[in-house]
């Protein structure tokens, strides 16, 4: 049987960040501090909250995904931005307001506050406000880190801001719709709506130039854009734009028409700033496999539960119990990383890893990977039997996003125990075999081909 | 080391939905219920204000599924999702419905032209 | 039962109704050979009388097509017989063109087998005759097709291909070179192809990986070492043929066991095969280390019988003249091993391009330095990844390129398709049922030597499994250098699917 | 009696692999009891016999052969996939002529609504008179068509000289009397070479063949053992057939049938049905890939389970034997 051809890996026609690092560790520079990451468990979900670690961890190797975002961790509480000053603000619905404020008081409620106390809290806390622009500038109220019960934004620091009425009239001179997070390298506007192309709100999961959902494709609607931006990557820390938000005070919410037309918004009711009584951060959601990748190849990560730092066999132990056929899975990812491919999830296209050269950003995904599993004997398919009907669809599938299929068996030596399989040490006696599935056409059937 | 397993699994993958669908695409009114007879919990919401409520059931990725527990939702009359949670918290959403949904036309379907023929494998 | 007459009038009509009457032979000979064209698909039916009639003309169409009856010259036409004791079609008349690449002689007569008389009756090149009656098609489906000869899957297939213009022969086992012919590489234009991919897939990971060593410096050396190797074998000063086996098993052995450069002792090739597995197992022969300045041995022991093939002997060998004719003296590097050199260089680090240790003025200073350093890295290392039994592959810091970190976590083996086979039991579930030629070789294509098929043809029911690994490897094994590729009937349609060994590329950057 | 090894081994393997989920009739039973069933089968439904489909089993592929059972079947709605090298174009695979394979679910519904039953295979005429009188008539036959064929080649030739003749007729020269000296003498020195004669290579079994073919098999003979996964897709297939959708195989596009609204010369298909059992598990990767693909060939992929029979009863609303639900890729990416 031959080999299969390597593929050169499809560069993205258009690249719009910097390669950072292959891998968010220190190489070569001696004096750099080591940084160790550090991750939570919580509700089986293994995420990333600190902002910094957040950015290093996604853009070094392309770890984890934002839990809002279909890739890098860029969502925000609106679509719509003004500006109000220098200060850029999202646009928000008021029924959107009302949910954070019911989230706001829940969270207050739950930690044991008077009901009345809250309800003052809260009163205190919405009272539309206006910037005294001047005084604003380097009061930086902290960000939340949101932990899966929902955290509220601190009464203390609230009540401190100067709030008075923003005067409608002084609105509509900033109405300079912003196209939302133009300049932001932090943000893929395709990712969401964008205002000045209205067709994409009806193709929104489309990358126009891509055809093939992508997870995060990294187009661009227009390199300009990137280039006249004022914005400088300073104000990149999505936090501070939270702070605030420009309430629609309108009567009639239509919430339908509100995010596809936004040139009618002001018209239908008067923006009002206050400030956003429950502030929602994003974080980092690492699979299992990236997290122990992390934790057990480079040495990076610390992984919490429940405020206790987990050893690496603490943290191998956990893995297995919360996803079956954890060693296996692991073993395929591992072994894609130590050859220096950046594995992500493959949910979209019904296998599990996608390969990508370098990552999303560079390079087209070029390997679909069902991860499998066997022992010495090479009998059966554990864990995904394939009929022919299922492997049909499947090789389709991934052909139809010119993506190549690759079985990745993960062979276990036969005197492998339950107990050596609870050490990751067990790792070092797997063995893995590539194949790679093709549909053969011939030319000559190409060439013959007609409409059926 | 306390483990909570079981089918937990499935309830966090519906928080991460739920999550998702409030967050990040601001449905209304979504609310989680219990569903007893498949050990899970279920979403109900509307996508815009006004519509018909949805169900959406989330589901770990790698597990399986049989019809007759897709039925049970759908014999409940709404429209319904399912939804493949990876465990990097990748979402898909697959829509379901009771009995016979007609394809959309394909845009070019009177389209005779050169750009039928790119298609032409793809149809039958 | 044979004997009854079942046939009623009515019975009758139906059987001759597709019987041509002379008139109409006589017609068809100039009849158009042209297919109609379908015209584009509706969507949805509307009951529009446009949609019935078009309907109508399809239908119409479609039936003239499928009504046609295959009508020849009978000057065209070959005479064969059907002789079902052989299950062969014997020719009565000179064979046509289709000679060139079907059929066989044996004993002065010709013969077809069933599948390629069935696709010539097809075709309308051959009439066979049984009992002095002609053979209609379905006939010849009838009687050809058994599990006996080829299946109506596998006819399918074949005539699949043949349509398409390939050449297709049943598979011949025989034709595969054996274990030991294999093993000694004797198939010389299999070995040329097999060379260019090796250096192919040199170049494209150029470093290999080395973790059994756990000195940066013998690493380097262990490296060269193996640099030298290749590059000697290489060369074509090189006066003996290199060695094939040798090869590929630096090839599919992965670094790790790469015993001939061990400081062992010089071990016979017969100590792993004590167990006296059915085949060969390379991989796992280790070699004598004869660079080796430190091997003092100057003699290798005589080979394990079992290893050889029958009533060879051979006796110990001196290598004493060899030795002395080893090329020992100081490398020359060419402009391209001066660039790989530094291209290696540049994933070691130079003790004195770092700062903090130029500054040490005596071995205690750098002594203090190195334990500085090492309790400052303690002091990062978070307790508990660093303090129990299982530890992290790396150290914050340790590694100062891609390539070095990656080499330091590749813990986990890749495997290919031949390793392993040897343990393998055979199974009868998945056979190689064709050999494949590609259509333009056609012209040139000799039965009496095929040669290298394009590919192997594996006939798969859509309701049967999907071959797993322990398949992939078996026929991977019976296929030998020539890609296996299966086809799957589905009531009539068929897919093609490769399964190819893959080893996906180190990439560090 | 002379049977043919090869028909023996087939028949013997399909009913040896039946798992008495039918009732097979002995084959070794008598002319008589088959010619009863014959009968029998005939006075119970119309129409008769003869318009019977043939179905001939190669192996336990239900094959057809003829043009007018495939015309027939096709009014039935039962589509098949045509296998063979097409008459006209042989060396080609985009359109494929005869025989026409059917599914077995499609054999099942046409056995079942007794618009066919399955024929015997060849067997070699035992009788060697008969066999000497069928080669007799066989050579009797090419020798006439020979004969037919000298003629209406000679009127051809007189044709082609006589209008050659008019049209010479017109000019000046006298080549037009040449050729009315040919023609003159065609009838006399006409040869038409006996390799020139056109032969038929017969598609179906032809009517001089070996014998003629036993359509004696009844319903209750069916070939095909009928697993759980064959009643499943049957199940469906029925129920589909009867709402009046079309149906083909769907394996290309990982699914069970591909569902056509109309004939599929004429109409796109619209649905890929996966047939499942309600209680089969079905990974979830799978059903992504599976309505991956349907999204982009445009069609709803539709699972279709039949109600156990308990279901059916408890509940008198429920309607149908199959429960169908439509899945689609959803647009939320």
């Amino acid at each position: 049987m031959m080999e299969a051809v390597f593929q050169a890996p499809k560069r993205r026609a258009k690249v719009y960040e910097s390669f950072e690092a292959p891998l968010p560790i220190s190489l070569s520079v001696e004096d750099e501090e080591p940084i160790i990451y550090r991750a939570e468990i919580i509700s089986h979900h293994v995420i990333v909250t600190n902002p910094a670690h957040i950015q290093l961890i996604y853009e070094r190797g392309y770890f984890g995904k934002g839990v809002f975002s279909r890739s890098r961790p860029e969502h925000m509480i609106s679509q719509q931005w003004k500006y109000i000053g220098d200060r850029c603000l999202p646009v928000i619905s008021s029924s959107e307001y009302q949910k954070r404020l019911s989230w706001a008081r829940a969270a207050l409620l739950m930690q044991g506050l008077e009901e009345e106390s809250v309800s003052r809290a809260l009163e205190t806390l919405t009272k539309p406000v206006e910037f005294d622009i001047e005084k604003e500038h380097g009061r930086k109220p902290k960000a939340k880190s949101f932990d899966g019960s929902l955290v509220d934004q601190s009464m203390d620091d609230v009540s401190c801001d100067t709030v008075s009425n923003l005067e409608n009239d002084s609105l509509d001179q900033t109405n300079t719709a912003r196209p939302q997070r133009q300049g932001n390298p932090l943000y893929d506007p395709l990712a969401e709506i964008y205002p000045q192309e209205p067709e994409l709100l009806k193709a929104n999961v489309k990358c126009k130039r891509h055809d093939d959902w992508l997870t995060h494709c990294g187009c661009r609607p227009d390199e300009d854009q990137l280039m006249s931006s004022e914005c400088s990557v300073a104000n990149a820390d999505p936090s501070e734009a939270y702070e605030y938000v420009l309430m629609e005070d309108s009567e009639d919410d239509d919430s339908e028409n509100f995010s596809k037309d936004n040139v009618s918004a002001e018209q239908r009711g008067k923006l009002v700033c206050r400030i956003n009584p429950f502030t929602m951060m994003e974080y980092l959601q690492l699979s299992y496999e990236e997290a122990f990748f992390l934790v057990y190849a480079l040495g990076c990560l610390s992984v919490y539960y429940s405020g206790e730092a987990l050893s690496v066999a603490q943290v191998w132990t956990m893995f297995r119990s919360l996803q079956p056929n954890f060693s296996s899975s692991y073993a395929a990812y591992h072994y894609f990383r130590s050859k220096g491919w950046v594995p992500k999830s493959g949910i979209k296209y019904g296998t599990d890893l996608m390969l990508y050269r370098k990552g999303p950003p560079f390079y087209h995904a070029s390997y679909s990977v069902v991860v499998d599993r066997c022992d010495e004997s090479f009998k059966g398919a554990a864990l995904r039997p394939f009929s022919w009907k299922s492997l049909a669809a499947l090789s389709r599938t991934t052909g139809n996003v010119s993506k190549e299929l690759m079985f990745c068996y993960v062979i276990t030596p036969s005197d492998m125990t339950e107990d050596m399989l609870s050490s990751p040490e067990c790792l070092k006696q797997f063995t893995v075999q590539e194949v790679i599935v093709s549909r053969w056409v011939s030319s000559r059937e190409r060439t013959e081909q007609e409409e059926i | 080391m306390h483990l909570d397993v079981g089918d937990s699994a499935q309830v966090y993958a519906a928080f991460l939905v739920y999550m998702d669908l409030t967050e990040v695409r601001k449905w209304k009114e979504v609310v989680g219920v219990s569903c007893p007879e498949l050990q899970a919990v279920l979403l109900e919401g509307r996508e815009r204000e006004g519509e018909t409520v949805q169900m959406i059931y989330p589901l770990p990725s790698h597990r399986s599924i049989k019809h007759r527990e897709l039925r049970s939702i759908l014999d409940k009359g709404a429209p319904m999702l399912l939804c493949a949670v990876a465990s990097d918290s990748s979402l898909v959403y697959q829509r379901l419905c009771d009995g016979f949904l007609t394809p959309d036309p394909p845009v070019d379907i009177q389209d005779q032209g050169r750009r039928q023929h790119r298609k032409r494998r793809l149809q039958t | 039962m044979a004997d009854r007459d079942t046939s009623t009038d009515a019975h009758k009509h139906s059987v001759f109704e597709e019987l041509l009457s002379p008139s109409e032979l006589f017609e068809a000979r100039s009849r158009s050979h042209k297919i109609p064209v379908r015209g584009q698909k509706d969507f949805l039916p509307n009951g529009s009388e446009q949609q019935r009639a078009r309907l109508q003309q399809s239908l119409d169409e479609h039936w003239t097509l499928l009504a046609e009856e295959r009508v020849e010259r009978l000057g065209n036409l070959v005479k064969a017989v059907w002789i079902p004791d052989e299950r062969l079609v014997e020719l009565q008349s000179p064979a046509g063109k289709f000679w060139q690449t079907m059929g066989f002689s044996e004993r002065g007569k010709q013969y077809l087998r069933p599948e390629e008389a069935l696709y010539l009756m097809e075709c309308g090149n051959v009439q066979v005759f049984y009992r002095d009656l002609p053979l209609s098609i379905q006939e010849g489906y009838e009687r050809f097709l058994s599990h006996e000869t080829v299946t109506l899957h596998q006819y399918q297939v074949f005539g699949h291909l043949k349509r398409l213009g390939y050449v297709v022969n049943r598979f011949d086992p025989s034709s595969v070179p054996s274990t030991y012919e294999r093993q000694l590489n004797l198939p010389a234009s299999s070995w040329d192809k097999q060379r260019k991919q090796l250096k192919r897939k040199r170049s494209q990971s150029p470093v290999s990986s080395d973790k059994q060593n756990p000195s940066p410096v013998e690493k380097t050396t262990t490296e060269d070492q193996s640099e030298e190797l290749v590059n000697a074998s290489e060369s074509p000063a090189g006066q003996t043929a290199p060695d094939p086996s040798l090869e590929e098993s630096m090839q599919s052995a992965d670094a790790s066991d790469r015993t001939w450069w061990m400081e062992e002792d010089v071990q016979p090739p017969s100590a792993q095969s004590q167990s006296a597995a059915p085949r060969w197992d390379f991989s796992s022969i280790s070699f004598p280390d004869l660079g080796s300045r430190r091997s003092r041995s100057v003699s290798l022991e005589s080979p394990d019988p079992s290893l050889l093939p029958g009533a060879l002997e051979v006796g110990g060998c001196d290598l004493s003249p060899w030795l002395r004719r080893l090329n020992v003296k100081q490398e020359k590097l060419s402009q391209r091993d001066r660039e790989r050199q530094r291209e290696r260089d540049r994933y070691h680090r130079d003790i004195n391009s770092d700062r903090e240790v130029r500054h040490c003025r005596n071995w205690a200073e750098y002594l203090q330095l190195v334990e500085d350093r090492r309790r400052r890295s303690q002091k990062d290392k978070p307790v508990h990844l660093w303090e129990n039994e299982v530890t992290p592959l790396t150290q914050p810091g340790q590694c100062n390129s891609h390539r070095e970190l990656l080499d330091q976590i590749s813990i986990i083996k890749s495997s290919s398709l031949p390793e392993g086979v040897s343990s393998l039991s055979a199974s009868d579930q998945w056979t190689i049922s064709f050999d494949v030629y590609q259509p333009d070789t056609v012209a040139e294509f000799k039965k009496s030597q095929p040669g290298k098929p394009y590919t192997h043809m594996c006939v798969c029911s859509f309701d049967g499994p999907v071959p797993d690994l322990h398949a992939l490897k078996q026929l991977s094994y019976q296929s030998g250098d020539v890609p296996v590729t299966f086809a799957v009937v589905d009531h009539g349609d068929i897919s093609f699917y490769c399964f190819k060994d893959f080893k996906l590329p180190t990439d560090s950057y | 009696m002379v049977t043919c090894l090869d028909v023996q081994v087939c028949f013997g393997k399909v009913m040896d692999g039946d798992p008495a989920g039918m009732n097979v009739s002995q084959q070794s039973s008598s002319m008589e009891v088959n010619e009863d069933m014959d009968t029998k089968s005939e006075s119970e439904h119309q129409p008769s016999k003869d318009a019977l489909i043939d179905i001939s089993f190669c192996g336990s592929t239900p094959l057809l052969w003829k043009v007018s059972d495939m015309k027939r079947c096709r009014s039935a709605g039962v589509i098949g996939a045509l296998v063979g090298s097409l008459a006209r174009q042989p060396r080609q695979n985009v359109r494929l002529g005869r025989p026409l394979e059917l599914l077995q679910e499609e054999a099942l519904l046409l056995e079942e609504t007794s618009t066919a039953a399955a024929s015997l295979q060849t067997q070699d005429c035992g009788d060697e008179e008969v066999h000497l009188e069928a080669v007799r008539q066989y050579e009797a036959g090419l020798e006439s068509s020979y004969k037919e064929q000298c003629a209406l080649a000679l009127e051809d030739k007189k044709t082609v000289l006589r209008r050659i003749m008019d049209e010479k007729e017109n000019g000046t020269d006298d080549s037009g009397n040449a050729i009315r000296d040919r023609l003159n003498a065609l009838d006399q020195a006409f040869r038409f070479p006996l390799p020139a004669m056109a032969v038929q290579l017969h598609t179906a079994r032809a009517g001089f063949s070996h014998c003629p073919e036993e359509r004696s098999f009844h319903s209750t003979d069916w070939p095909v053992p009928r697993d759980e996964r064959l009643n499943t897709r049957f199940c469906v297939y029925r129920d589909l057939r009867h709402k009046g959708f079309y149906l083909t195989s769907a394996g290309k596009f990982g699914g069970d049938f591909l569902v056509y609204p109309g004939d599929p010369l004429r109409f796109h298909a619209h649905f890929i049905a996966l047939c499942i059992s309600m209680d089969e598990e079905l990974p979830l990767s799978d059903i992504l890939a599976i309505a991956r693909l349907g999204s982009n060939v445009k069609k709803t992929v539709l699972l279709c389970s039949p109600r156990s029979r308990s279901e059916t009863e408890k509940d008198e609303s429920v309607e149908g034997d199959v429960v169908y639900s439509s899945l689609q890729w959803s647009s939320m990416v």
